[in-house]
């Protein structure tokens, strides 16, 4: 059995219907079994990025119907490496929970499979090929995240939960209706087909489809004003899962925004609404993070207003933008994640999460502060790290396309986002009083994931090279309509 | 005829669409969770409506190929929707049942359904 | 003839799930609101029927007029019945 | 306010949906001639009989040509069911009887009664999926009825956890070893191949699409039992 991008999704599946019995078995295979899918993902993703980087676009048909009968899944440079950074963050998060909670609790079985379903579905929104497929991986991934969010018992969690799923069903039924409309007038469902038949569909059904999916992606991909759900699920989500919403779940919604307007309407050149929508919400994120007490709290806002950066970056649509639009999810995904980890231990023991309790905290736990002020220059673009270079990209994109008001915006904020992360490395390092609150060390795996994650921004920052190529191959094969059409609709069984 | 295909568009139509707004209004404005949910599930009833009627073909038949009227095909309404839409109840319905288990929790903690009685909901 | 029974149906069962609608978000007692939702979902797989989707029509009755409804009425009894219940507030515990 | 604010947001979005729906005519025929195959329906309809020798047209649609829907939709009650189950779980310790009164004899008969009945009808819709109405789903849930009347007549009837999850788990692997069967012998994931086909209106036709249809019924009728079971067994203290 040649590896191929079912596998993602075939082998996922088996491991979580199986899970309820292996846990008869023995205890400990409920942790093992999702982390050995999650690094097996990591060798597919490994074997199919060279074989794209050989051979170009994989397209495979599922239930042996080609592509517009039946559903397909399309391993593209541009969605090979979305899921080769979801399938890397995935088993990182593993990883750092893999020690997470005692085994011989029920719910942590339940963690387990939820969050390898999580990054299953995310992994599947960015391979498919048909736009309703798309929208039942969402709800894959919207189901489990709200189950994850609600999952610790003790806190505020299940009020969290709540309001992401008021406003994800919401999102869903928009979206729902937008598959629909775009069906009747097309006939078809995927999403090649359709990005080859949208002269048939008359301006106003356009539109209105446009609008809908805007809104209903905008949702999943933390687009202001529908973002409200986000500070409060990262807050109250486990760690991990945190990490895994900035770094995986938001991934997939802008993808399948940028899917949308790329690929099925087709827009190439500057999408004025989208770099309007993306600054909003990066001014608003940004401002709301400078005033949050939680760290949590304000990571989360910090990813919003990333993700409104990358909207941006889409938005300029040039080819230059776009690659420096990938750089960001890439760099965001890393550092973010790398915060995240490293936040959580350092405020392990606080019960408010509040920034106060990292006063001082860099002597008692100087690994873990060490990378999470690494991770905090890495995020705001300081030049030795990998986010430097990624900014740079962007503001000389935007530079090439003489949006100066826009640099100006961006270098503003960027200089709100120094002030917010540099107030929390300064209580870090530079505070007199330190808190009294106890230390929990990082477990063996917690740190293996902290360096990992560390020496990859530093890699990154110091040869960009790594993965530019790379990243510049997924850009164009996003930009190449024709391109796509024609992988997927001559794609022989 | 013309008349009747008008009032017959015009009662499915509308009455999907006035699922989906009375639902939307729901949503947004009432104050017990329970309530919120039964708008979430209006709406998904509006939309799966909306997908059948959008299949529906003048003097169709159902799409299945019954022993003696095997070559009917051209018949037959759109049977695409109909499959979405299977998927859809099924979808709505996992996502009543985690809303309502949530409602569930709400409530031990807080002893009330009510969002303006629960500080942490409002945004 | 018959097309004059069919379009009468149609819209009789398009008032009635509009009416459904208003009063199961109008209803302040919650089990009858709930009742009239299990109501708009009998109405519909009835009109699915009439659409000729009986696949629908099946999953619709079994999935909407049972399941959900009686997860509602689970629901409901777990918490309060009625939508302007202060009385959580009110209690001493 | 937020009231009169709220209608004039309704307002705006019914004008446009109802706008964009007096483009799409009721009733009209948008697929054409199917033997010309412009659109996937009228592919469905032309190969269904001969490829498939499905006699239900959307049966063959979910189940075969849009059958990674079907198991992406599988998956879903999955997580809910598992998602559930953390929601509302609480330690060994907590848990406690379901305090009611019993229910009268009339619905305990009645139940008892009905609910081999009921099983038996779901157990023929889902086995029928391919020729009738029905199928995995409706059947499932059917099934899924009948445990709920025994839920709610007997307070002491319990559905053993542990069934449902050989249930639940066992069809979840069938459906996705079928899948595998197709890779494993050159085609591809979920492929219809590896059994003969039948004639069309029997029983046994349609290769493997009755199999996996009659897996989804158990998986479905396991997951939605599990999660009105969860919800039944969380009583307010």
């Amino acid at each position: 059995m040649n590896i191929s991008p079912v596998h993602y999704i075939a082998f996922p599946l088996l491991a979580a219907f199986l899970i309820p019995l292996l846990a008869k078995l023995h205890k400990e295979l409920v942790r093992i079994v999702p982390g050995i899918v999650l690094g097996y993902f990591l060798i597919i993703s490994a074997t199919l990025m060279m074989r794209v980087h050989e051979t170009g676009t994989i397209s495979q048909v599922i239930a042996g119907w080609s592509a517009p009968w039946g559903i397909n899944l399309v391993f593209s440079a541009f969605s090979g490496f979305l899921a080769s950074l979801m399938s890397l963050i995935g088993f990182l998060a593993w990883l750092y929970s893999y020690r997470f909670k005692k085994v011989d609790d029920e719910p942590s079985q339940k963690y387990f499979i939820l969050m390898m379903m999580l990054v299953t579905g995310s992994i599947g929104i960015v391979l498919t090929g048909d736009i309703f497929n798309l929208f039942v991986f969402m709800e894959i991934v919207a189901i489990s995240s709200y189950a994850l969010t609600a999952f610790y018992t003790g806190r505020d969690s299940a009020e969290a939960a709540f309001k992401y799923l008021l406003i994800g069903s919401f999102a869903s039924a928009l979206i729902l209706l937008a598959i629909l409309l775009l069906y009747t007038q097309t006939g078809t469902l995927n999403m090649a087909d359709l990005a080859s038949k949208m002269h048939l569909v008359s301006t106003p059904i356009k539109a209105s489809v446009l609008v809908l999916f805007l809104v209903g992606f905008g949702i999943e991909s933390e687009m202001f004003p529908l973002n409200g759900w986000a500070p409060d699920a990262y807050s109250q989500a486990p760690a991990p899962i945190g990490a895994i919403f900035a770094g995986v779940v938001v991934k997939a919604g802008v993808y399948a925004l940028i899917r949308v307007i790329f690929t099925i309407f087709g827009f190439s050149g500057a999408f004025e609404p989208l770099i309007i929508l993306g600054l909003i919400t990066m001014v608003v994120a940004e401002v709301s993070a400078l005033r949050q007490d939680n760290l949590k709290r304000m990571l989360a806002f910090s990813s919003i207003g990333q993700m409104g950066v990358v909207l941006i970056a889409f938005g300029i649509g040039t080819s230059n933008a776009v690659f420096a639009a990938l750089f960001l999810m890439f760099n965001h995904a890393i550092i973010k994640s790398l915060l995240f980890f490293s936040g959580s231990y350092l405020l392990y023991n606080s019960k408010t999460k509040s920034i106060n309790d990292l006063k001082g905290m860099a002597k008692k736990n100087a690994f873990t502060a060490l990378f999470f002020a690494l991770g905090a220059f890495a995020i705001v673009g300081l030049p030795p790290f990998s986010g430097f270079w990624s900014k740079l990209y962007l503001l000389m994109s935007a530079a090439d396309s003489h949006m100066f008001l826009l640099i100006a915006v961006i270098l503003i904020m960027a200089v709100v986002e120094i002030v917010y992360y540099f107030r929390v490395v300064g209580k870090l390092y530079y505070s007199k009083e330190t808190t009294d609150i106890e230390v929990t060390k990082p477990s063996i795996n917690g740190m293996l994931v902290i360096a990992f994650l560390g020496l990859l921004i530093l890699a990154v920052g110091f040869y960009p090279d790594l993965i530019t190529g790379y990243l510049h191959q997924a850009a164009d094969s996003l930009m190449d309509k024709t391109a796509y059409i024609q992988d997927v609709l001559t794609a022989n069984i | 005829m013309q008349m009747i295909q008008q009032i017959i568009s015009v009662s499915v139509y509308g009455s999907a669409i006035a699922l989906l707004l009375i639902g939307l209004y729901a949503v947004l404005t009432k104050k017990h969770l329970i309530k919120i949910v039964i708008g979430l599930s209006i709406v998904d009833a509006g939309l799966h409506l909306l997908f059948v009627a959008v299949g529906y073909i003048n003097n169709g038949t159902a799409p299945i190929f019954s022993p003696g009227n095997e070559n009917r095909v051209l018949q037959m309404v759109d049977p695409v929707p109909q499959a979405l839409v299977l998927t859809a109840i099924v979808i709505g319905f996992a996502t009543t049942a985690v809303a309502l288990s949530l409602i569930i929790r709400l409530y031990k903690h807080h002893k009330t359904a009510r969002i303006d009685e629960i500080k942490t909901l409002k945004w | 003839m018959m097309i004059y029974i069919y379009t009468g149906a149609i819209v009789v069962l398009a008032f009635l799930l509009v009416f459904s609608a208003l009063y199961a978000i109008k209803q302040k007692d919650l089990l009858y609101a709930v009742i009239a939702t299990g109501v708009i979902s009998l109405i519909l797989s009835v009109v699915f029927l009439m659409l000729q989707a009986p696949d629908v029509a099946l999953t619709e009755a079994a999935i909407g007029i049972a399941l959900t409804t009686i997860a509602f009425v689970i629901t409901i009894r777990n918490t309060s019945r009625y939508e302007n219940d202060n009385t959580g507030i009110n209690q001493t515990k | 306010m937020k009231k009169i604010f709220v209608i004039l947001l309704l307002a705006v979005i019914g004008y446009y949906v109802t706008s964009a729906f007096q483009l799409i005519p009721f009733g009209e025929n948008r697929i054409g001639d199917p033997t010309e195959e412009n659109n996937v329906a009228a592919y469905y309809m032309n190969n269904t009989k001969e490829k498939s020798q499905v006699a239900n047209v959307v049966t063959a649609i979910v189940v075969n040509y849009r059958g990674f829907d079907t198991l992406g939709e599988v998956t879903v009650l999955f997580l809910a069911t598992t998602g559930l189950g953390s929601i509302l779980y609480r330690r060994k310790e907590e848990e406690e009887e379901r305090l009611n009164k019993p229910s009268s004899s009339l619905l305990q008969t009645g139940s008892k009664l009905l609910f081999p009945l009921v099983v038996l009808l779901g157990i023929y819709v889902f086995i029928h999926g391919h020729l009738t109405p029905g199928g995995g789903f409706q059947g499932g849930a059917i099934i899924a009825t009948g445990f709920l009347l025994m839920l709610i007549a007997y307070q002491k009837y319990h559905v053993g956890h542990s069934m449902l999850n050989w249930v639940e788990s066992l069809a979840g692997i069938t459906f996705v070893t079928i899948g595998l069967w197709g890779l494993l012998t050159g085609g591809t994931f979920l492929e219809n191949s590896f059994l003969p086909m039948g004639t069309l209106n029997s029983l046994i036709s349609g290769g493997a699409i009755p199999i996996i249809y009659i897996a989804v019924g158990f998986k479905v009728a396991a997951e939605l039992t599990g999660v009105l079971d969860i919800l039944l067994n969380t009583k307010e203290k």
